[in-house]
């Protein structure tokens, strides 16, 4: 399972990209956020606030129900801010 | 006609975009554009944008597909910059042509007002006495918040 | 802000008007653009603009003025071209900038209506054939027309 | 008073411009035209149906009410077709 992070997620997580194999269990983006939430401090600050993150499941918005497995890419971010 | 999505550093050449989305044609009789630059409120010194490499391209790909389908279009293209840049600096630009005005001006809003809400964007300020924070998305703004929250 | 106007014979320099606009300022947000040019229909082969000097940029300057009181305008150019004029020729162009992108928009599509509906300019088409014509005014375009029917 | 005419106004006048002194009983844009619909073939081709014709006294848009007078400018043309 591949993870990206972007803008302040990469900053708290202070990594930009990590492949990581969480245990069978997690099977969904809010699984995968609490699992992730365990990793580090780091991990824990960028993931405190749930209602602050925004998901990408393999390049397209996702949900916390949105199924995850071991070929994702996964991108967690703020809501977004262009234009 | 397939839209042309770029984003990138460098700076955009809008009369040379605007002559190749005209060049050659006489059914295009209306030209819009938008351009956005950054504004140095309060004392802004810079702006650095980052985005996702390969889903940002895609999604504005998309919805720029999608305008093409909601409006007569004959040519649209959107470039969006990225890195950091300084007050008065172009930070994207939005051009869309078509037989009719109305079309090219409704699609340019169209895009313009979706790139602030639903492309994988994220600016963070610096100001002159060395602060620096992330732009806070706008709740009117934060389109993606709904498949999140639902 | 003074708003900028003029009708003129000879082509417009967009990029060179853009610039203008945005000259030596930090406080403008967004920049839009409208240009019209003649199509192609029906095999015209020119078309010809008439105006009414003095009064065609009177009401345009006026029309302008109005959109700096209604929208927060930094900037604002109208160009509007006159004389003979081939397919794909830019005709006319309207130039916003303001510190949001809504106000330049919304102030761009304000303006290009309004010269379709209530600025002195008349058209005359040519065709390959030999036929010309005026162009009548669509109902929905003739603004003049109440207070002269009332 | 000083007249313009412009597009097909212009081109079944037969004329630019002129300048004319019409009777005192002409006191309005209405009445104006009734004179000059009288003036010459040309005149009463371009006046012939006057819900075709919009009229600018001074440069502002007039209506048939609008008074008129000996120093004012006064424009007929068809509806505008700008932009």
């Amino acid at each position: 399972m591949h993870l990206l992070y972007f803008a302040w997620v990469r900053q708290r997580v202070g990594l930009g990209e990590e492949d990581i194999a969480p245990p069978p269990a997690v099977r969904d983006v809010a699984g995968l956020v609490a699992f992730l939430a365990a990793r580090s401090p780091g991990h824990a600050a960028a993931f405190a606030d749930p209602r602050q993150i925004r998901c990408a499941v393999n390049q397209e918005f996702a949900d916390p129900t949105t199924p995850v497995g071991p070929e994702d890419e996964i991108a967690f971010f703020p809501p977004v801010t262009g234009g | 006609m397939t839209p042309r999505v770029t984003v990138q550093a460098a700076p955009f050449d809008l009369a040379a975009e605007m002559t190749a989305l005209l060049a050659g044609r006489v059914d295009v009789g209306g030209l819009a554009s938008f351009v956005g630059l950054v504004r140095a409120d309060e004392g802004l010194a810079a702006l650095t944008l980052e985005h996702y490499p390969g889903m940002t391209e895609r999604a504005i790909a998309g919805i720029a597909a999608e305008a093409c389908g909601r409006w007569p279009l004959t040519g649209c293209t959107v470039i969006h910059r990225v890195g950091r840049l300084p007050p008065g600096a172009p930070i994207v630009l939005v051009l869309t042509a078509s037989a009719h005005r109305a079309a090219s001006l409704e699609a340019c809003a169209f895009l313009i007002d979706w790139l602030k809400t639903g492309a994988p964007f994220w600016k963070r300020e610096e100001f002159a006495d060395g602060r620096e924070r992330w732009v806070e998305a706008k709740a009117a703004d934060d389109a993606a918040a709904l498949r999140w929250a639902r």
